[in-house]
């Protein structure tokens, strides 16, 4: 006799779900994925999981996740669920680099901690390698003085 | 005081030893950056911020000032979301992709610090432009430059 | 100590010849880390990015580990005994048939002091001068320059003694890419307030921080230098009470830069006549000031005549044998002064003895143990001078730790001639570019897994203690030796082979290291500064305070006159070529092209261009681009940067490729080919 | 507001302006009590030398900036009304930019108010405390300097025996 394997299907709400990817880091067999193509940042996950762990939904810091046990699946086919969120893209390089909601959330974090509201600074909406090279350049600028 | 590492950018002369000494200490991956510019160059890395935005927008509180030792990440309470990336200033806290992505920041060099050694980076800048001292010497060695000093 | 079973040893940086101190943390014989000689009078801790990558040259993938023979199919393993009998049958054999002349010795700046002692050693037990080093490519000239000046072709300075000077001129010099640590001296000297003046066609990270750059065009420098020593002397600038206590034959100097004014400087060099009076200016009337010149000075077709001009400024000025002041040559290699000190040079036997002084010769044979006339009385052949030879009349090659297919000018011929030999023994961490033409490649130890001792470009004479074992089966250069003079029946001169007894010879066979002992010099923190002829001496960071080393003790003022380079930009290559290092790769780059954090800064050829230049050709930054000289054609990556004068092409010569590029001409007292200054064309691709 | 300016020559290195900034910015406000307070008040003037001659230094007050043009969340700005560099410490993230890019070493790392410390030119006080401590009167606010200047000009000029 086998005993029955332990589901529990998995729901995502695309309106909570930030973009940000620590379900897809989070996932010990690394079966939720995403990708950035065509402006959108793209997730794959299964909708059903074997076992009882919890760790994409732990680690959502937006609770976006919400896993149902249910007993056996009996066979049937499960849609694997994908949605996906539009990306920012840079204002200097034009390239994306993470999803509109991550920036609006830190935009009204800047202004809740310290105050700096949207457009005041341009390095919020600027990319990474952008943001370096922008404060590079703010910071020879001073440097000028120097030599 | 509160360390940070303290750039002297009109020091620096590309020599990338403080980018090879970083990759070298963390295995393979450079947590310094140095830009080049035509008759400039800047490292730049974490600059430990007091209130630094990365910490304020870690969901799970994975960033965390210490107070007089700078930005400490607590390893275990991390997620791997990438959020700290997306709210660094300066884009020198970056995730390094794989199957679990990796945060690439500069600590200072937390484990030598506990050995009671220098960062990498500082001890071997040949100019002096890298240093943890902003405080002292080089503010002083700032104010008493011949071109902040009018007379003679 | 630190942890349990791991101890650290302090050894001398294999990188340039600034002799860095870095600390091998050291486990069961294998190096576990690196860490900062923060205490070290040498470099105080600081590496440039080479030196904090040098581990990953001990265990790399590529590195021999055995003796390699090359077989029709291919390389076949052997052991030592029948590579070594193999190689003493070979050589012998060719002797005998062809004369001792046939045979030909590259000797290398890359290795230690004994190493280099040995081979050359070798060579004239063989009955053969043709021995030589890479000091030919780089600052033969300031050997044959200053020897007559100053009786002594050496920095007279110390590189921490910069950080003293009031004024520093580097010309055709970039201390802060090509040796950082030796900056730090600079930057201090600049932190005090001092005048700093650049001379390079580019504008080098050096010049980010001089109060004066002159952007001379390549290969005029003589006539900038004249210029400003014109100036000098128009405006009674001039040390006359130096002059007139401590020189001779400043007059017909006088005579050589009568009509060499500014005005005229600026038509050929294309620095600004104002900028010439200013330099001239803050040099005369800032002391002290130190002289620092490089390869932008000594590799021209006339180098030997700039050093002299060179010399001829700061003598003027009164900038020699004093604190602060100085000629100061930066040499390239880690050994280079050493290796030229112990006499891998063809004209000269250890301790710079001319080999047609019978007296010196006999010396030597006296100290050999080998009957009078072994040593040949006439010079053999140069670096240059073997590579155009090799299969000619030179029949055999033994070359250790060189790489002459990329290094040398013109380098395609010179990997034909490789490929001619009779016989070609390639001894090497690598199986480099050159080594691959070889017939049998021995596998050398690298700088930690080996003692000996090494002379950085200041003349202090290190020691560098062995920290790991070699992989595999090589070998220190020293055991090679040793073990092939014996094959070759030479045992008996050649008794000792470990580095202590070595040096222990070469206190008695070179005068200036006669107090350098091995007991000494593992002791001493920060080295030895060579002269130092007795056990008692405290060596002699500053030389000529009192006197010069000339037969009258004064420094002589030689006449120059400048002549411009023999290639000039024409209609069908109308841009000026010229070659340097970059921070992140070393000569031949068979070191640091290996090494992956060095790849990642600076992965392949580029060529820097002007701008203007790229927008008249019609290329982009970042397009590929064939440079074309009379020479050959090499592709390479355009990199865009007003940094490089307009008209001047800059390529690194770290890459198999640019040195296909570059003029065969040499310099006819020096025999320095002239890499700084070619025709070339680009073609977009 | 007028900026500080400093007569360079006259500075006889005495560091009083230090103490009085000192004093100026602790929370007591009064030299006894405010040596033994922890944190020690900060202080935001520094008397340096450079071959031996001492020297008062104090914050430029640019009008270009280098701290103001380095600010990722404009905590510094120029003041609309005083036209003086002006610290907001609730707007700051302490990232040290400031601290970097000061040409003159003018701003150091604090932990008082905010994060860093730099002349506020004594914010309330119509003297700044530097000014009124200083004996030799090397420190003269910015009006002051001008006419000193110029009555000094004449006053060399007449005692050089070339009136005007």
């Amino acid at each position: 006799m086998t005993v029955p394997e332990l589901h529990q299907q998995i729901h995502v709400d695309p309106d909570r779900c930030l973009g940000c990817f620590a379900c897809a880091s989070a996932c010990p067999e690394q079966r939720i994925t995403w990708d950035d193509r065509e402006g959108n940042r793209r997730f794959r996950a299964p909708a059903v999981c074997a076992g009882d762990c919890t760790r994409c939904r732990d680690a959502c810091p937006a609770d976006a996740v919400r896993l149902e046990p249910m007993g056996e699946t009996a066979g049937r086919s499960w849609e694997p669920l994908s949605w996906s969120l539009p990306l920012a893209r840079c204002r200097r390089c034009r390239e994306p680099f993470t999803t509109q909601k991550i920036l609006a959330l830190l935009s009204r974090t800047l202004e809740a901690t310290v105050g700096l509201s949207a457009g005041e600074a341009d390095w919020p909406s600027c990319c990474p390698a952008c943001r370096r090279d922008l404060e590079s350049r703010r910071l020879l600028d001073a440097a000028r003085w120097n030599r | 005081m509160e360390p940070f590492l303290f750039v002297d950018f009109s020091r620096c002369i590309a020599c990338q030893a403080c980018w090879a000494a970083c990759r070298r200490e963390h295995g393979g991956v450079s947590r310094l950056h140095l830009l080049c510019f035509q008759e400039a160059a800047v490292p730049l890395a974490c600059r430990q911020c007091r209130k630094a935005p990365c910490a304020g927008f870690c969901p799970e509180g994975a960033l965390v000032q210490e107070e007089g030792r700078g930005v400490k990440f607590l390893e275990e309470r991390c997620t791997h979301c990438g959020l700290c990336a997306a709210a660094c200033p300066f884009g020198v806290l970056e995730i390094v992709p794989g199957p679990v992505p990796d945060l690439s920041r500069c600590d200072l060099c937390r484990r030598r610090w506990e050995e009671g050694l220098m960062p990498v980076c500082v001890l071997t800048c040949p100019t002096r432009a890298l240093s943890l001292d902003a405080g002292g010497a080089v503010g002083r060695r700032r104010r008493a430059q011949p071109a902040a000093f009018p007379v003679s | 100590m630190g942890k349990e079973g791991r101890s650290r040893v302090r050894t001398v940086c294999p990188y340039c010849a600034v002799g860095c101190h870095v600390d091998l943390l050291v486990e069961e014989g294998r190096a576990v880390g690196l860490d900062y000689a923060t205490d070290s009078p040498v470099n105080g801790g600081n590496l440039c990015a080479k030196g904090n990558a040098v581990l990953d040259l001990l265990d790399h993938p590529d590195r021999l580990r055995t003796p390699l023979r090359r077989t029709a199919s291919g390389w076949e393993a052997v052991g030592w005994d029948e590579a070594l009998d193999w190689a003493a049958e070979r050589i012998g054999t060719i002797r005998d048939r062809h004369g001792p002349d046939a045979l030909g010795f590259l000797s290398s700046a890359k290795c230690t002091n004994e190493e280099n002692y040995l081979l050359q050693k070798l060579a004239r037990l063989l009955g053969s001068n043709n021995v030589d080093h890479c000091a030919r490519l780089c600052h033969a000239s300031t050997l044959t320059g200053l020897a007559p000046v100053l009786g002594m072709g050496a920095a007279t300075n110390p590189l921490h003694d910069l950080a003293q000077a009031r004024c520093l001129f580097l010309v055709g010099s970039n201390p802060a890419e090509n040796h950082p640590v030796a900056f730090q001296w600079v930057r201090e000297a600049k932190d005090k307030g001092a005048v700093v003046i650049v001379a390079d066609p580019r504008k080098t990270p050096t010049a980010w921080i001089a109060d004066l750059h002159l952007p001379v065009r390549p290969g005029t420098d003589i006539a900038l230098l004249h210029a400003m020593l014109h100036v000098i002397l128009r405006e009674g600038l001039e040390d006359k009470a130096f002059i007139r206590s401590r020189t001779t034959g400043f007059e017909r100097t006088v005579r050589a830069v009568r009509d060499t004014a500014p005005e005229w400087a600026q038509s050929v060099t294309g620095v600004p006549a104002g900028d010439i009076l200013r330099a001239a200016r803050l040099f005369a009337r800032t002391r002290p000031g130190a002289l620092i010149y490089c390869m932008g000075i000594t590799q021209h077709h006339n180098g030997t005549q700039a050093v002299r001009a060179c010399a001829n400024l700061a003598l003027a000025t009164g900038n020699v044998g004093r604190p602060g002041s100085g000629l100061i040559p930066v040499r390239g290699q880690d050994n280079v002064q050493g290796a030229c000190d112990m006499g891998a040079l063809s004209a000269l036997l250890p301790g710079y003895r001319p080999v047609a002084d019978p007296q010196a010769r006999a010396a030597m044979e006296a100290l050999w143990g080998c009957p009078p006339g072994t040593i040949p009385d006439r010079p053999g052949l140069t670096v240059t001078e073997m590579e155009a030879e090799a299969g000619r009349t030179l029949r055999a090659l033994v070359a250790m730790g060189e790489n002459p297919a990329v290094t040398s000018p013109a380098g395609g011929r010179v990997a034909e001639g490789l490929e001619r030999l009779d016989f070609f023994l390639a001894i090497d961490l690598f199986l480099t570019e050159s080594a691959r033409s070889a017939h049998l490649v021995l596998p050398a130890a690298a700088w930690a897994e080996k003692s000996g001792s090494k002379t950085s470009a200041d003349r202090r004479v290190q020691w560098s203690p062995r920290a790991v074992l070699p992989p595999g089966d090589a070998r220190p250069d020293a055991w090679i030796i040793t073990r092939l003079a014996r094959r070759l029946g030479l045992g008996a001169h050649f008794p000792c082979e470990s580095p202590e007894d070595v040096l222990r010879e070469i206190n008695r066979a070179v005068p200036a290291y006669g107090g350098i002992t091995p007991e000494r010099i593992r002791e001493a923190p920060g080295g030895i500064h060579w002269p130092c002829p007795r056990q008692d001496h405290p060596g002699t960071p500053v030389l000529f305070e009192k006197t010069f080393a000339t037969a009258d003790g004064r420094a002589r003022f030689f006449p120059v006159s400048f002549d411009p380079p023999p290639e000039s930009p024409d209609a069908d290559y109308p841009l000026c070529l010229t070659t340097g290092r970059v921070t992140a790769h070393y000569n031949s780059g068979s070191m640091t092209r290996r090494t992956p954090a060095l790849l990642e800064l600076s992965p392949e050829l580029f060529v820097e261009v002007h701008p203007e230049d790229a927008a008249r050709l019609g290329f982009s930054e970042g397009s590929r681009v064939r440079v074309v000289t009379r020479r050959g054609a090499v592709e390479a990556s355009a990199y865009l940067s007003s940094a490089v004068a307009r008209g001047v092409v800059f390529a690194p010569f770290h890459f198999p490729g640019t040195n296909r590029l570059t003029l065969d001409v040499v310099d006819p007292e020096a025999r320095i080919p002239a890499f700084k200054a070619a025709a070339c064309r680009l073609e977009p691709l | 507001m007028e900026r500080i300016l400093v007569r360079w020559e006259r500075c006889v290195g005495c560091r009083s302006c230090e103490l009085a900034c000192r004093v100026a910015h602790s929370a007591s406000g009064d030299l006894f009590s405010a040596v033994l307070e922890r944190p020690a008040p900060s202080r935001r003037i520094y008397v340096e030398q450079a071959d031996k001659t001492p020297s008062p230094f104090l914050c430029r007050q640019c009008e270009d900036a280098p701290c103001v043009r380095s600010c990722p969340t404009r905590a510094l700005a120029h003041d609309e009304t005083t036209g003086l560099v002006a610290y907001e410490p609730a707007r700051c993230i302490g990232c040290h930019g400031c601290v970097m890019a000061c040409p003159f070493g003018m701003i150091q790392p604090d932990v008082r108010e905010g994060f860093i410390a730099k002349c506020d030119r004594c914010k309330g006080r119509d003297r700044p405390a530097c000014v009124e401590a200083c004996p030799t009167h090397t420190l003269v606010l910015e009006k002051d300097f001008l006419d000193l200047r110029r009555k000094e000009a004449v006053r060399n000029l007449v005692q050089s025996g070339n009136p005007v």
